[in-house]
């Protein structure tokens, strides 16, 4: 192993992108990973890839080394929103152009990255709300929804929840009975879902964070005898393809897609940042809402 | 004598009781301590001295009674407060940080300070200065674990002492200093004494007692059974006091315990060490012990005794030399082989390298041999508490419960333990290392007559005491160390006494 | 009674679970659905089996004074090589490629365990560092077995390990049943408790009774490696997936919370299972009575600190003498504390 | 008797041969770094380690003093993060002035410390759970505070963060970096030159010796882990300016980051052993392995943990072997 930076050297002209990952905590971020990797591959771009293990720490030293690398362009998927500025400030003094993927900084200072290319979070969260009303439009006994968090205070759970909750929340009838965290993890999912069974006489809907939670929870339901997607109406986000499995056997109602695969979308980005071409501030990727039979249809071409 | 009862005790406790779960061990004591006297604490092992003097300075809180220093009744909550009001303890156990240096050790708690900073410079001449006011030489600056239990003792004693305290208490400080020591101890205390300290002196050498005290209290079963002057109570009526007997015959048993050879002289030996050595630790020594014999290792303090013996039982590498068992060279690189070639070895230091404090006194006492039978075959729990029961009758270890914690025990029926265990492993050659420190004067000639009895049924015996009676009482022979190197060889034909072996010692003849 | 020392993690985990019943009241109702039992307290002992099973290797790792932090990423490494070997097998229902598949992990576990065990006996590298590696790098190696990605099986015999019921009881508690009684066997019924408990009370001194103190301590590496092996195996079985991110992260903790809970030092020396047990119970409890009773999660951690302070506080002999004495004694005047009454004859 | 004044002096320089390897291993492995990767040797790669870190070396010297008591503080993560978290919430939310909020958040992390100290000394409860206890209860402060992370935009702390302290040759350092070095300094001071100091190590060679010394056992033992509050708050401060926001999450692990520099630089967990310049040792080799994973820059996540945990690995082996076997 070795020679990092000398690869980057001889081919000239060859754009040398270092991008900072925040970990490797789910499979929605290893697709995520592969998928850029891939696409750097693809374009022959030469990537400097770090892995952050979820330390804000690690990503702020991991984009150092960048600049001290002279990397033509950053990107980076922030673990969290804040606390970006001093490093942020670090790059633009070297000229490097900053391209946030996945999860946007809140810095007041608009010039220190160049754009966002990812999903929105709330918007997940509200998609999640909208399915569920108007699911339930028209009747008017009272909705028990269950609800399993992401791991406390990190961001998708943080947002996820207040989208759905401002949805729902404009009708008396949705009422979230018991909502804990499941850590993203199917084995907290299903543990969670087993108390939330024994402890609440009537559960009408769960809404998962992400699929894995779901997963989980659907063999809790199961075990204790109830028919999920029947008994209990299932929301959840991500859209991988053991939740599309699921779905196709009727398991899941609907699931709010947040696509991983941002790959081909960042390397594109990049170019344009370096040829210096003007580009939008907000890149939305392309992710639906997926019903059963969407997802049934959908199942074959399900990359992750 | 000065003469107290015209005086005001410095120190007087008044119905002192301290239970344990369990055991009585103080029950309504009085005791009291004047200025300028020596005043020996006796009783058995396991009477309740050591308890005493932890209630005395706090250490433990105590259930009823008080004390009462200077004419005021006190509570003293700890250590520190037993400190600050002039009270300055050698505890029986060494008590000081292994891993400090001597001169830390010695001042810690009140080192020298210049702008607030340890003042290191001062510290160690300090310290150098202490220890040699005790005639002691010791490069204050090692770390304390560098060195042996006697010098630690010595160490602690240094300590207390450095204190100029208004009352002195030491708690068997001469279980393993051997005479030099003792003398240097004692002409420090007279000097204390002369100049007005209190002190409380625990000793089982009932010698030392007599020589240096001048008044005593006996405790018998944590009570106690009077306060006499040293000059008034022959020394078998001492002993019959702390038994709680009549007074009989001497103590002392007869003068020799030992037993000729079976084999006789020309017997084959069971171990012979050639050349044996540990740089930095003993010079090449030769050594044979044949079985049923008793060899003693005589010496000054560091002279190389527990180093010699270690090197024996593999828990030190020798660096060069070879041994013999029984005809064939043999390679002890851990004491797991010297044990499986019939080999024992009793440490000197129960607290650090003999016992397992947390377990229980059943438990220590099969420990050896467990690990002997290897785990997988396991002592039956009827015939642990069996040879438990046995070997607690036959040492008197008190209390008699096997499932004591042996952390719980007086110090000499701890040593009782951890010779009890080596005993049941029916060794080839037992090694002994002051064996007998802290034990009281009717268990050690119990244990002189065990010793002597093995031997008599072939066991080889290597003996090694700071005590040169006890020495001249069990061994046929006697290897003389001095500087690390085995001097002289002497057989105990009769003609020697511990005044020839200090000869020998000092002249470092070669035999 | 109160003597014992599992009286008082006994009552910690009845007053645990009747806190239950008060917000629910058919808490502790046990009924039989689709041939298995069907509760809340199967429910903890189900998933409690797993943290059992590791926390059982840990005491007897602490016993000698070491410390396992390796057993998360061993729990992630046994299920991912698993469920990857299930996965890829040409018929994942077989029970031959189930039990090969098991093997594997306990295989692989076993080399882990003698990895830990040379590192801290052998080369003399303190516990916590020579398991830290273990921990960080395993969970590398979980990860690469996966691919990152979280691999789903369906194959009903590797489904019984941890997800499973044999004669109405989940097969997970069976297990770990026979596990602990096996481990209590081992250490009780031979000399090995007690070789393990001299080793940790006093190294120096073992050393010179003979006792082989590296085999020993490797061996309770390899022990607890295969224990968290198993506790993989249930974990992955149980949802039928292995997930190498996050399968068994901080286990450790909860695990030696089990061991201290349940009443064994830190420090070495005497242990105890039947308290690691108790231990191990009580922190399945208190999971179950979060979610239960609906503490949200942003206030979950606080209540957890307030039940582990109180845990401790209500075993420690020195807070019950000070409460019981500050009843009795308010007229008297106060008394200095007691210096550690039972351990100042050394 | 004799005593050989040389072999005193040698045993004493022996205490230091663990800190000399460690020193030669990490400059050998900065050696190899710099061979291996462009733009490596250079003086701000070093200092940088330095600037990343600061707050690491101020935690890992607090824990520092614990593990040499013998006792051990998982509190020290979930204490830097409610310090960040503190912060922020006083400075964005109710304006108050950073220079009440600094120290009363030292004081509060002060506090946290000293009240773990008084129940694991008053109840003899094990370190490792009371600290536990401490960290679920400071990281669950963090959350009941805000679940989100908030930002910190108040011109003083940014100010702090983004300044560059110049050195010669084109260098820079941060000001955490000072504040790092001097609480190295008072730390050293303390531990090698103080009465407290010394108390810290002889309570770690033998906590019933020390107390029937007559050493303030009980006030050294509450002392150490306020120290290590002390510590864990000002990281939490120096945290909170580096990533200038307060947030639950942050230092997740940071715990067990500390005790590893710790114990790397030599510290028996068990005790009364130990250097604090091996600690500052033990933080540069960690932060060191990060750097070499950051410039090498082409690893998956996982090759990136197993590469850790093998350099971690031939680190510790390298130091065991020079160092030799310690006697059982
Ligand atoms: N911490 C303790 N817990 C329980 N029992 C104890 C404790 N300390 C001492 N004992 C018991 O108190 C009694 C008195 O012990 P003590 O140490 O005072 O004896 P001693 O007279 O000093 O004996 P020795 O000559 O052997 O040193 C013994 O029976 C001992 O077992
Ligand atoms: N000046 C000294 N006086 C006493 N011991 C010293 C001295 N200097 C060093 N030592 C150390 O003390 C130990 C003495 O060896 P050893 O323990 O074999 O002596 P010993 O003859 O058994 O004497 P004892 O046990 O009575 O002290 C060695 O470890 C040695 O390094
Ligand atoms: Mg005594
Ligand atoms: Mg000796």
């Amino acid at each position: 192993s070795g020679g990092g930076s000398a690869d980057g050297k001889d081919s000239g002209h060859k754009l040398t992108v270092g991008f900072s990952q925040v970990g490797a905590e789910s499979g929605w971020r290893t697709a995520n990973t592969k998928s850029v990797q891939d696409a750097a591959k693809k374009a022959g771009i030469t990537l400097k890839f770090s892995d952050a293990q979820q330390k804000q720490e690690n990503q702020i030293k991991a984009i150092r080394s960048f600049i001290q690398q002279k990397v033509d362009v950053i990107a980076f998927s922030p673990v969290v929103e804040s606390g970006w500025d001093t490093v942020l400030k670090e790059a633009k003094d070297a000229h490097i152009p900053v391209v946030l993927t996945d999860r946007a900084v809140d810095s007041k200072d608009d010039s220190l990255y160049v754009s966002f290319l990812g999903s929105d979070f709330v918007e997940e969260g509200k998609r999640a709300g909208d399915w569920l009303v108007k699911e339930y439009q028209g009747r008017t006994d009272p909705v028990n929804i269950v609800e399993l968090q992401g791991t406390t205070g990190s961001a998708p759970a943080n947002d996820r929840k207040s989208g759905f909750t401002d949805v729902i929340k404009a009708d008396a009838k949705f009422k979230i009975v018991a909502s804990q965290t499941g850590d993203f993890t199917r084995a907290k999912g299903k543990e969670v879902m087993q108390a939330f069974l024994k402890s609440q006489p009537k559960i009408d809907v769960l809404y998962a964070h992400n699929d894995d939670m779901a997963l989980g929870a659907i063999q809790a339901i199961e075990e204790a005898g109830k028919k999920p997607g029947v008994d209990i109406k299932i929301i959840s986000v991500d859209g991988v393809k053991d939740a599309f499995t699921a779905m196709s056997q009727g398991k899941i109602n609907v699931d709010v897609e947040c696509n991983p695969l941002l790959g081909d979308q960042l390397m594109d980005l990049v170019k344009k940042v370096k040829a210096g071409e003007q580009v939008p501030r907000r890149i939305k990727t392309q992710e639906g809402v997926f019903t059963q039979d969407q997802a049934a249809a959908a199942l074959p071409t399900r990359q992750y | 004598m000065p003469a107290q009862s015209a005086q005001q005790p410095v120190l007087e406790v008044r119905g002192i009781r301290k239970e344990f779960p369990g055991v009585v061990a103080l029950d309504g004591v009085d005791f009291r301590l004047f200025p300028g006297e020596v005043h020996a604490l006796m009783g058995e092992n396991g009477a309740g001295k050591s308890t005493l003097i932890k209630v005395l300075t706090g250490v433990h809180p105590s259930d009823g009674g008080e004390v009462v220093l200077d004419g005021r009744p006190v509570r003293i909550a700890g250590p520190l407060q037993a400190q600050l009001a002039g009270i300055s303890t050698v505890y029986q156990e060494v008590n000081l940080c292994p891993n400090l240096s001597v001169a830390e050790n010695i001042l810690i708690g009140r080192e020298p300070r210049r702008f607030g900073l340890v003042h290191w410079s001062e510290l160690r001449r300090r310290a150098a200065e202490s220890v040699a006011d005790l005639d002691l030489d010791i490069d204050v600056s090692a770390p304390l674990d560098s060195y042996s239990t006697a010098v630690q003792q010595l160490v602690a004693i240094v300590r207390a002492v450095e204190v100029s305290a208004k009352v002195l208490i030491l708690d068997e400080p001469t279980s393993s200093l051997d005479r030099e020591e003792v003398r240097q101890l004692f002409a420090v205390m007279r000097r204390l004494r002369d100049q007005g300290v209190a002190i409380l002196f625990v000793s089982h050498f009932l010698d030392q007692v007599y020589e240096i005290c001048d008044r005593m209290t006996v405790l018998l079963g944590g009570r106690l059974e009077g306060e006499y002057l040293t000059g008034e109570l022959r020394q078998v009526d001492l002993v019959a006091r702390m038994i709680g007997g009549e007074p009989s015959d001497p103590g002392e048993p007869s003068d020799s315990a030992r037993r000729e050879p079976a084999e006789g002289a020309d017997a084959p030996p069971f171990l012979r060490a050639d050349g044996l050595a540990r740089s930095g630790a003993i010079e090449p020594y030769d050594l044979t012990i044949r079985s049923g014999e008793v060899v003693g290792l005589a010496g000054l303090l560091g002279s190389g005794r527990t180093e010699a013996a270690r090197l024996l039982f593999g828990a030190d590498h020798s660096t060069r030399g070879s041994v013999r068992i029984e005809g064939a060279e043999v390679s002890l690189r851990t004491p797991r082989t010297a044990i499986s070639h019939g080999i024992a070895f009793c440490p000197e230091d129960r607290k650090t390298e003999g016992l397992i404090g947390e377990l229980t006194v059943r438990e220590n006492i099969v420990l050896a041999l467990q690990a002997a039978r290897g785990w997988t075959r396991p002592l039956s729990g009827t015939r642990q508490d069996e040879i438990a029961l046995h070997w607690i009758r036959a040492l008197g270890i008190r209390p008699g419960n096997p499932e004591a914690l042996v952390r719980n025990l007086s110090g000499g029926n701890q040593q009782k333990v951890l010779l009890a265990r080596w005993l049941i492993t029916d060794p080839k050659l037992l090694i002994l290392d002051e064996p007998t420190r802290g034990i009281d004067v009717g268990a050690k000639a119990e244990i002189q007559k065990l010793v002597a009895d093995l031997a008599g049924d072939g066991m080889s015996v290597l003996f090694i005491s700071a005590e040169l009676e006890e020495v001249l009482r069990l061994c046929h022979r006697v290897g003389v160390l001095r500087d690390r190197r085995l001097v002289a060889e002497l057989p105990n034909d009769g003609s020697l006494t511990p005044e020839s072996i200090m000869a020998t010692i000092a002249s470092g003849a070669q035999s | 009674m109160t003597k014992h020392r599992l009286f008082w993690p006994a009552v910690v985990l009845a007053v645990l679970l009747l806190a239950n019943l008060a917000f629910t009241p058919d808490f502790f109702a046990i009924r039989i659905k689709d041939g298995h039992l069907y509760g809340s307290l199967i429910d903890i002992l189900h998933f409690g089996a797993p943290l059992v099973l590791v926390a059982l290797g840990m005491t007897l790792v602490i016993a000698t004074g070491g410390i396992d932090l390796s057993v998360g990423s061993t729990v992630a490494i046994a299920g991912a090589l698993a469920c990857l070997h299930i996965s890829e097998a040409a018929d994942p229902a077989s029970p031959g490629t189930v039990v090969a598949s098991v093997a594997i992990a306990l295989a692989v576990a076993l080399v882990l365990g003698v990895a830990n065990g040379v590192l801290v006996a052998r080369v003399g590298v303190q516990p916590i560092i020579a398991t830290l590696i273990l921990m960080v790098a395993g969970r590398g190696v979980a990860q690469l077995v996966t691919g990152g990605q979280i691999i789903t099986v369906t194959s009903g015999p590797y489904r019984l390990i941890g997800g499973g019921y044999w004669l109405a009881v989940p097969f997970a508690v069976l297990l770990a049943v026979v596990v602990v009684l096996l481990t209590a066997l081992l250490t009780r019924r031979t000399a090995l408790g007690l070789l393990l408990e001299s080793v940790g009370g006093n190294p120096v001194a073992s050393r010179l009774v003979g006792i082989r103190a590296s085999g020993l301590i490797a061996l309770v590496y390899v022990f607890s490696a295969l224990c968290a092996a198993v506790a993989g195996l249930m974990i992955s079985s149980n949802v039928s997936s292995a997930d190498g991110n996050n399968a068994g992260l901080w286990i450790e903790l909860d695990a030696i919370l089990a061991v201290v809970v349940g009443g064994t030092s830190l420090t070495g020396g005497r242990f105890s299972l039947g308290g690691t047990v108790l231990g191990a119970l009580i922190i399945q409890a208190l999971s179950t009575t979060i979610y239960t009773i609906g503490i949200p999660p942003e206030t979950t951690l606080v209540f957890k600190a307030f039940v582990v302070i109180t845990v401790c506080l209500i075993q420690s002999p020195a807070f019950r003498a000070k409460a019981v004495r500050r009843r009795s004694s308010a007229t008297r005047s106060a008394r200095p504390r007691p210096l550690k009454t039972e351990e100042a004859e050394a | 008797m004799t005593s050989n004044p040389m072999a005193g002096a040698v045993r004493r320089g022996r205490q230091y041969v663990p800190l000399l390897v460690t020193s030669v291993l990490l400059v050998l492995m900065f050696s190899v770094g710099s061979v291996q990767y462009d733009g490596f040797l250079s003086g701000q790669v070093l200092l940088n380690l330095l600037i990343d870190n600061a707050f690491l070396l101020v935690v890992a010297v607090g824990m520092t003093f614990v593990v040499l008591t013998g006792g051990i503080d998982l509190s020290v993560g979930a204490v830097v993060a409610l310090s960040t978290m503190l912060s922020a919430w006083l400075v964005e939310r109710h304006g108050w002035p950073p220079l009440l909020v600094i120290p009363l958040v030292l004081v509060v992390g002060t506090v946290a410390g000293f009240v773990m100290g008084w129940v694991i000394h008053s109840f003899e409860i094990q370190p490792f759970i009371v600290t536990l206890a401490g960290m679920f209860l400071a990281r669950g402060l963090c959350y009941t505070i805000s679940i989100d992370s908030i930002s910190i935009t108040d011109p003083t702390y940014t100010a702090f963060a983004q300044t560059r302290i110049p050195l010669p040759g084109d260098l820079f350092v941060s000001p955490s970096v000072l504040v790092a070095v001097g609480v190295v300094a008072v730390a050293f001071v303390v531990l090698h030159h103080t009465r407290l100091g010394r108390n810290v190590y002889a309570l770690g060679g033998s906590e019933q010796s020390a107390l029937l010394m007559g050493l303030p056992v009980a006030r050294t033992k509450i002392a150490v882990y306020a120290v290590s509050g002390f510590c864990s708050s000002l990281g939490g401060v120096l945290l909170t300016f580096y990533m200038l926001s307060g947030y639950g999450l942050h230092a997740v692990g940071l715990e067990l980051d500390a005790i590893a520099a710790v114990v790397i630089g030599g510290t028996l967990l068990t005790g009364g052993s130990g250097y604090l310049l091996g600690t500052v040792l033990g933080v540069l080799v960690l932060g060191l392995i990060q750097t070499l994973i950051s410039f090498q820059g082409t690893l998956s996540s996982w090759w990136t943990r197993i590469v850790i945990g093998g350099l971690l690995f031939v680190f510790i082996l390298l130091q065991r072997l020079i160092v030799g076997r310690r006697k059982v």
